[in-house]
């Protein structure tokens, strides 16, 4: 499953759904917000183009590696400190090619699916800038 | 023809969200930078450098595909194409 | 947290409990009973060399890679196709200490931690051999 | 002196879970896998290679502490001392 939402969400729902006869290892990757003297994030997608690019990554990561399922939720929205923001689960039959997917899968939403962060701290905000071009 | 143009994060700030702009058939991209640039010098300080070229750091997409760089003279545009400008991404 | 129990667990309570200020991402691992044409398994444990070993891992992991929380939790006794058999919950500033931490304790519990598997199929059991001496 | 043995796994099925054995004093741990040998040959089978020499998937702590093969030999057990036995781990 992939989604774009404003909701938080439960990683215990989604690793408890990807448990299946062929998995022997759920590999999760949850972004949460951290404290760097900030009062809040806000974060903005071009909803339409994001979600085509999750999947299209979704089934990269499916063809490159032996893994069962891939689910991912990415959050919109205003978040404060402590929140979710991202949660990737992989399901495979080996550890090995579920901690590849998974890692694969974060690097590959934070090159290329059209998510940005705004931080505000005490002093006024500022977009963060991306990594990649 | 009309274009739709849709930009995002920093970009959205100072172009605005949607703008249609009516351009010449068959214009391309260069054509339509440059009329989103007309419209304010702020709009031209984020899109193009001191020299006139298209900054890096301007991602596009057309129809929700993203061109790359080296096909920014050879793209042509038709009556209702969206673009969408943005600057590198930071989700996850 | 580190712990050996015959009860089953449930992932997400102990993701809640890694969030943290100083956490931006948090990697777990759950092992899985996988379908190898098994109808149990049952896991034996030295269990005060097992806990004495899981904390000298988790204390390693710490100081190996720039983490700020284990949680280990390795169930004992007979399971069934799909329980749970293991879970890793490592919270972290940054991602890339969060995954290799996580594998690297997987890999350390492999190799040294004294739990042992038998698997009972329709034709009768047998020990799974270990792959390290 | 008494040294208590505790085996697991295949181990534990073949020696028995708990095992008191009644050693010299100053006894070494080869002295102690003779005395479970001597007690079956199914034992003795599991512990000792046909050259007698102790398995390559035997490993044994001393007081829940890992002895290195390399130090089979030089150990000196004590006493009330626990030794554990067992084959090659596969949790997780």
């Amino acid at each position: 499953m992939i989604t774009i939402t404003q909701e938080d969400f439960d990683p215990g729902v989604y690793i408890n759904a990807a448990r299946d006869r062929q998995v022997g290892g759920i590999v999760t990757f949850t972004g949460i917000v951290r404290d760097d003297g900030i009062t809040a994030i806000e974060l903005e997608t071009f909803r339409e183009a994001a979600l085509q690019e999750l999947e299209a990554i979704r089934d990269e990561a499916l063809s490159r590696y032996a893994i069962q399922s891939v689910d991912i939720i990415h959050r919109i929205g205003t978040l404060s400190v402590g929140d979710h923001i991202v949660l990737i689960v992989v399901g495979a039959p080996h550890r090995r090619d579920a901690f590849r997917a998974c890692e694969y899968i974060i690097d590959r939403i934070k090159e290329t699916v059209p998510i940005w962060k705004k931080e505000y701290t005490n002093e006024g905000s500022r977009w963060v800038p991306g990594e990649h071009t | 023809m009309k274009i739709t143009v849709r930009a995002f994060a920093q970009f959205r700030e100072v172009v605005g969200e949607v703008t249609v702009l009516d351009l010449p058939q068959r214009s391309g991209l260069p054509v339509l930078f440059a009329a989103l640039a007309s419209r304010s010098d702020e709009s031209r300080g984020m899109l193009f450098d001191d020299q006139g070229a298209i900054r890096e750091h301007v991602i596009f997409m057309v129809n929700r595909k993203r061109v790359p760089r080296s096909s920014l003279d050879s793209i042509i545009l038709y009556e209702g194409d969206e673009v969408a400008i943005y600057p590198p991404v930071a989700g996850g």
